[in-house]
């Protein structure tokens, strides 16, 4: 979480979104990590997607664990609240935080490290709950903040910079949440912002988990000639399966299509998705075929990637608890307390 | 009747040895609350195997005229309902005791005992004659056993059949083969024995404005009143009925009836790791939160409340305390889990605690644990145990003031932030080392970053030394100022006494009990119980006044006087520990043995 | 772990297995579990196996966590060591034992809580290394011990006794394993020995890790009518896509089958699994087909049962780790200790 | 030169500041361990950030012909390469300190001060004009800074030249260009400035005997001696190079060259719940097995340690100790976690504690911890800290006892079984409190449950109090054994001395160094470092023989002192702290003042 105050200036004639904000606005602090670090990127792309969708920045909580990937919420999003949990745990407090306050937009960065180890339960459980938030895994398949031990996510046969060869299985988060059921499951790549940005709108907006794996290449421990997870492999292997592109409410579908080629998904807010099959064999509405899809490609080598799954109507959290539409933070003492009246009445019980 | 009879009318102990599983505990808690209403101050204590079905269970009701409101360590009464601890159930009860058993079977000849009456009642072939179904058998059984204690001592017919209306007032048709199987067993007595026995019991008026309830269920309650909406936990034994109750009365009194919709949130979380950190995020969001748990659960939150310590959360904990180490008898009760609460997590951490004796205080300091938690910016734990937990006590009666407000503390909302220049998170500026804290959503300028890595007094990440120190010596200064909010010892003082003793929690009675025995034999003693940690003032000033003090607590390494040791500056050779920790209640036998030891070797000395 | 001596009483003429011992030898102590508890007749189904396979009673180390299920390891093999860990972590222990002794046959015992809640971390992990043990789940879909709570694995739409219906989707171990790469999974139901036991046997015997989720119905909490994890629904929508005979080393293959209809699997100590399909779509060969079988069964409110996936070639931990043939902890002291000399020469690096 | 110009042959600080990710800490040791073969004592110490590339990092080096191992708290030289903090490095310089910065980009005007000498060398230019590829143009910076300190510090060439012959032996191409490097930055400083300054080296020979080593890879080693099998873990700075430690040495001496097979097995496990499970599981089987950790981990592992406890498992742990609390700072000192490793885990529970003053103690106490933990049958958590594990230090040469066997406590084996009519877990058949154990798989006469849960003497489940009592208060016997095994504390007495220290762990040279000084000064200490928790009749025996304690540690809360408190019978009010805990280790001078302030309030008094 280290990090230095960035400048912040303002040209004049910088482009501004609905809110009359600038993209200085989306930005945080100066990154320290790597110099070429994925993740850097991947910040970018998160700058650009909130300042796009025009989402008042104090709205957002950002939150995260521990780790390189984890530090980057300190750069974006200076005017939002920021939450870095202790490690692997950050899920539990994004469900804290969405319980107290269902308004608030959630998005959370995690490292292959933080959630596919110590991290795996929460992370699991919360796909399960179908917690309404964007959840990043900057994967780059190595522990990077602790200095380049192989994470669960490693490939078998890939190699660490000193030699080690990986010889155990990954674990994937994108399989993960697809067999427990996650209702927005994607991935993408910390180089093709193209392809991450709109998968980012969508993930703020879908309602319910929203989990995106990117690979995100540590430069400075796995970006090396015999790494599954370098620039040039993942560049090289990455492999699109559906593209999506976002369109906020109100806004005109632009592109023309094919008939039959493009699914529109529309989102709890208006917005729509507009999925495009890639790869013609992909099915998107087949949990088991997209394992199936994922598991044969990567035997090959190959990354797919793009939005691999949704369901826009499963119930999230709230739903599933009855939850009053009122944050709960913001309801009234006299809502809560029953009083000294209800207090007598109730102990009739127990004379 | 062979031994020496006792006559002993509203003082004596009804212990009820059953299996699990058969029903009983809710026909022993049935025979409790009949002395309660009869007037008759009682004791109940349920020992309960950690197992479902099938295994010794045993009730254990003190009918005490005087408000004796702990364990005598005497067996007046056995019903011993268990085959299987038959001979043990015999070798326990008191000389001059009643025991009643099942004589459906012949009890083996050799299991008997000359200075105690043996009671014989065919229960399972009275009722097996009466009900059919194989269920409705073994559940009545309970009810017969219950007649004959009813014949046998003299309890007030028309009580126990309002009390069985009530219970069963939506199963109708069981009021009637409930109160038919009572008397059943009553009958059987007065036509067999000599009823009512000469220890018995006779209404009083002594339980007006009491209740009786379980501290769990009181603690839940005090969390609805508190205006807590976030509950978040894992099933623990013993803490799981106080997450029960918290449920159950918010389904009454935050269900919007229109909608359904709720008013809380309770997550059940998928361990405790998890359950702390929802409670952190919710309050990080400015909602009261709370987890139930219990010392595994402690152990496994250690690392989010060290967290919590050190960037200043509100949060709530209730440890209903079970014996430990480990896993250890999750069915039974101490108070080992003291200096672990206190110090939890690495690094210099330290934690408010809050001690209740009784479930009036789960309820009170249920409210005051998230006033504290908010004002102070940091874990409250109430450190409750199995026994005020799990068992109904005679209590006072809850009392609700109108005019409570929660204290939330130092919180700048959207508004204030406006006024306010700048904001920084952990400014001293009030001098009271409490920093003022924001709500995320509420406006761009209170944002900052919560974490629990090394953070300078604006709330920067830093890993500067003096920047870091700042901190933490702030964090030092904000404990003092706990030291003024916490709540007050409770202090008996009787003229002139030299010894004193400190005790904690759910010892109380048995202390309050040894005392008055104590000070028949001329021995006076001063008495003061801690409600909360850190002690404060007029704890080093009782100890300060006394030439000796008894610490007395339920675990084996003496951890409250652990704690006065290194919180006060009481002199260690001036402490002496009483120590009780197998697991069932402390009783007051105990504490007045180590007293009166004591007291003769200072007179030989 | 609550547990009362049972006699041991041998009949003249009982039967006895290669090694002399008769079933007694494979018994535990008497069960404290509720009447009923299916948790008991997986016990049975246990003792049975090792019986079968007359595998030396204390050549194996039995494991478990905390709950009914968790009881259960007391109730088998009284001759054989026995774990019972922390909540959940169960796992950890036995990748220690592992570690240390290769030789050990390890059994491990748990819950639906303790594998799915608390557990599933080191659950996943232990899949993921492929650790050689077998593990069974009882899974009856609620916290027995803890008195009838919801469980992550129950189903939607599932009542509790007291009337909560459980909203949130439940967590499959099953699809878990086969989206972790693990190498032997299996499913099954208590009531069905004929099933169980094979299962149970070529778990033992597979090298890796060997999944078997046992439906156990908890007649206490979760055996009402509205409990999708009760005896009679259970029975009702039982769905076997897999059928798996265990044929030890030696022993012929007796029963005749159609040419095609049976796979045979051969296991590392020449013990082979006849396998059969059942239902004519199932396809062994595929972990992603198999989750959708699965899941669409499921959707029907059927359960898949029987031996899912199985894969003998895959290393397991010491595989991976190269670790030598003898168990740790019996090399001597000498092979592990450099000596003086080797300490002498290896400081003149820190001079 | 201005400034009251020191001249400090062999006795001096400095100090290099860089940025971290650009080699500089292979440099900066290099210079460290020229001066270590030139014969002159020397400490060094890495402030680095918890960050990978591009943050400020700095290198501390003390000449110390006395053979004083802390840090003086003085600057002498500071080598000022990083622009980001050359300010605060200049502001840092002791009055008459020589600053050496890069003089390729001009300094800021502002930024100097009148008592310091400013020595400005274009290593960047010569550098660049020298060699052309990016990354080797940085490295290479290093090597000429090292170069300039060499002529000016008058450090022995051929030395440097032998050290980076052997650094580089594995890739010869670069030994040419390390060494050109150095040569351009000497040769500038002779050009341009009087060499060598009057703060200077010159060979002695007080290193004979000596390594320079980091605690970290001592004990790692101290693991491979021990014979341990199984290491588990999960990464966490600093504890992180122990383990690697383990593995390069096992990998060294622990595989068979022909088939490639270990004879050991590393698990990276999924989290520090798992890595102590597997521990446990391992050493259930007989394995020695260890998990080197640090705060956060020791909090995790809470549950199972107080399993370990109840169901009597061996375990080493070594906790690396840093900044606490929560995440704190990682790459930061201190010894935070005492507390917390004593009775770690809710219910009564206590642990072994060893504690390492220097890394020659770390190769011993490593291989002690499994003795003690196998004899005792419980966890043993060797406490370093970052300072001690990750710095290099000046240690004696480790050596080895040929006869060395580990004690692998009370096993019985299948031979032994099978002589024994029956085998239980828990008797205390010696008195000593310590029960025997067998392994799985060796017979099943041995076969009993390892369990958390309540149990008897036998092993057998109990919830039975007098059963479960019997098995808690033998293990407090146990603990009175443990304090007969552990390592004695070392003890320094000056003839009649008053006031006495007691400290411990990395303390230790800071400590050594104050007394020498009080005592130059008049003021004479005795000393005592404990060694191991508990603490032993030696420690008490220490403490009642002085007027007064003061109690040197590195955390905020007297943690040290709090268990001398709890754990002997000296009194409270004789003992004083002395902290330090701002995270860099601890000097002198906070020692040297407390104890001048103390003795002078003595006086006016
Ligand atoms: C409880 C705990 N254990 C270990 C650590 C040390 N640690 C910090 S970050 C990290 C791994 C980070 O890996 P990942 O999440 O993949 O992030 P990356 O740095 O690769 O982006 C570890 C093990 C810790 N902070 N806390
Ligand atoms: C750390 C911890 N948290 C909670 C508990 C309480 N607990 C005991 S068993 C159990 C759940 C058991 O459920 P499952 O594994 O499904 O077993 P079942 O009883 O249903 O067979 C829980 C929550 C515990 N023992 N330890
Ligand atoms: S170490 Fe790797 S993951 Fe961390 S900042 Fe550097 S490049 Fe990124
Ligand atoms: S409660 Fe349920 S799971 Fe537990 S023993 Fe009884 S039937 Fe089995
Ligand atoms: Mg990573
Ligand atoms: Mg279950």
């Amino acid at each position: 979480m280290t990090s230095i105050t960035k400048p912040q200036i303002i040209h004049e004639g910088m482009a501004r979104n609905a809110l009359g904000l600038t993209i200085r606005d989306y930005e945080g602090r100066m990154s320290t990590l790597c110099a070429g670090c994925g993740h850097d990127s991947v910040t970018s792309a998160i700058v650009q997607s909130f300042f796009e969708l025009s989402v008042p920045p104090h709205s957002v909580a950002k939150l995260s664990g521990i780790g390189c990937s984890s530090k980057t919420p300190a750069y974006f999003l200076s005017a939002a609240h920021g939450f870095n949990a202790v490690h692997g745990r950050m899920p539990s407090i994004a469900t804290g935080a969405n319980a107290a306050n269902r308004e608030l937009s959630l998005i959370g960065i995690s490292g292959d490290g933080d959630s596919l180890s110590i991290g795996l339960g929460q992370f699991a459980h919360a796909v399960r709950r179908n917690l309404n938030m964007l959840y990043i895994i900057e994967n780059n398949g190595v522990y990077g903040l602790t200095k380049g031990q192989f994470s669960a996510s490693a490939d078998v046969g890939t190699k660490a910079k000193k030699g080690e060869v990986n010889e155990q299985q990954p674990i994937d988060p994108v399989q993960m949440a697809m067999a427990l059921g996650g209702t927005f499951v994607a991935r993408s790549f910390s180089g093709d912002k193209e392809q991450l940005i709109p998968l980012i709108k969508a993930g703020i907006r879908h309602n319910g988990f929203a989990l995106i794996d990117v690979l995100s290449p540590c430069v400075t421990f796995n970006d090396h000639e015999d790494s599954t997870k370098s620039y040039a492999y993942t560049r090289q292997f990455f492999h699109p399966a559906m593209h999506a592109d976002f369109v906020p409410p109100a806004e005109e579908i632009k592109t023309a299509y094919d008939e039959g080629e493009v699914m529109t998904i529309e989102l709890h807010d208006g917005s729509r998705i507009l999925l495009r099959k890639i790869s013609k064999d992909y099915s998107l509405n087949n949990r088991g075929a997209a394992i199936d899809y994922i598991r044969s490609h990567h035997r090959k080598g190959e990354i797919v990637t793009g939005l691999l799954y949704i369901d826009e109507s499963e119930p999230d959290m709230h739903a599933i608890n009855q939850t009053t539409k009122t944050p709960l933070n913001d309801l009234p003492f006299d809502k809560l307390c029953p009083g000294g009246e209800a207090l007598e009445t109730l102990q009739q019980r127990f004379r | 009747m062979p031994g020496r009879a006792k006559s002993r009318v509203n003082d004596f102990v009804i212990r009820l040895a059953n299996v699990n599983g058969t029903g009983s505990a809710s026909a022993n808690g049935l025979l409790m609350k009949v002395i309660f209403r009869m007037g008759i101050p009682v004791m109940g204590k349920n020992f309960f195997p950690s197992n479902i079905q099938g295994l010794p269970t045993w009730y254990e009701i003190r009918v005490t005229k005087d408000s004796n409101l702990a364990r005598s360590g005497e067996i007046d009464i056995m019903v011993a309902m268990n085959a299987e601890t038959y001979q043990q159930d015999l070798k326990s009860l008191s000389p001059g005791g009643v025991l009643i058993y099942d004589s459906t079977w012949p009890r083996n000849s050799v299991l008997t005992r000359q200075d105690v009456t043996i009671l014989g009642v065919p229960l399972a072939k009275i009722c097996n004659e009466r009900f059919s179904d194989a269920r409705t058998r073994i559940l009545m059984k309970n009810m017969a056993y219950l007649g004959t204690l009813a014949a046998l001592l003299d309890l007030d017919r028309q009580v126990i059949k309002n009390l069985v209306e009530e219970t069963f007032s939506s199963k109708q048709a069981l009021i009637q083969a409930n109160i038919e199987a009572i008397d059943l067993g009553a009958s059987y007595a007065q036509e067999h024995f000599k009823c009512p026995l000469p220890t018995r019991v006779k209404s009083l008026d002594k339980t007006a404005g009491h209740i009786m309830i379980d501290g769990n269920t009181a603690a839940g309650l005090g969390c609805v009143y508190a205006g807590a909406t976030v509950g978040a936990w894992y099933p623990i034994t013993p803490s799981t009925s106080l997450m029960d109750s918290f449920k159950s009365f918010s389904e009454r009194f935050r269900v919007d009836p229109k909608t359904g919709e709720r008013n809380y949130c309770v997550v059940q979380a998928e361990d405790e790791l998890a359950a702390i950190g929802i409670v952190l995020g919710a309050s990080w969001n400015g909602a009261r939160a709370f987890t139930p748990t219990s010392g595994p659960g402690i152990s496994l939150m250690s690392e989010f409340i060290g967290f919590a310590y050190f960037a200043e959360l509100p949060a709530v904990l209730f440890d209903v305390q079970r014996v430990g180490p480990s896993t250890g008898m999750p069915t039974r009760t101490q108070q080992g889990d003291i200096l672990i609460a206190a110090y939890a997590s690495h690094g210099d951490t330290r934690h408010v605690l809050l001690f209740p004796a009784n479930p009036k205080e789960c309820f009170e300091l249920a409210v005051k644990a998230f006033d504290l938690a908010d004002r102070l910016q940091t874990p409250v734990i109430v450190m409750l145990d199995l026994d005020i937990g799990m068992n109904d006590w005679m209590s006072e009666a809850l009392e609700w003031n109108e005019d409570y407000r929660p204290d939330r503390g130092k919180v700048l909302g959207a508004k204030e932030l406006e006024e306010t220049e700048s904001f920084y998170r952990y400014l001293d500026l009030d001098g009271d080392g409490i920093p003022y804290r924001t709500y995320p959503g509420a406006s761009a300028k209170g944002a900052y970053f919560v974490r629990g890595s090394g953070h300078n007094k604006y709330g920067g990440y830093t890993e500067d030394e003096d920047e870091y120190q700042e901190v933490v010596d702030r964090l030092k200064r904000k404990w003092d100022t706990a030291v003024k909010l916490v709540p007050e010892p409770v202090i008996k003082m009787r003229k002139s006494a030299k010894l004193g003793i400190v005790s904690v929690g759910s010892c109380d009675y048995a202390v309050l009990e040894a005392m008055d025995r104590l000070a028949r034999k001329g021995i006076h003693l001063n008495y003061l119980r801690v409600k909360a940690f850190p002690f404060g003032d007029k704890v080093a000033k009782f100890l300060n006044q006394h030439e000796r003090i008894f610490v007395v607590e339920q675990n084996r390494d003496a951890q409250l006087k652990s704690l006065l040791l290194l919180e006060t500056d009481y002199s260690k050779a001036r402490m002496e520990s009483i120590l009780s920790y197998s697991g069932v209640p402390i009783d007051c036998r105990c504490i007045i043995e180590a007293i009166e030891g004591h007291v003769a070797k200072e007179v030989a000395a």
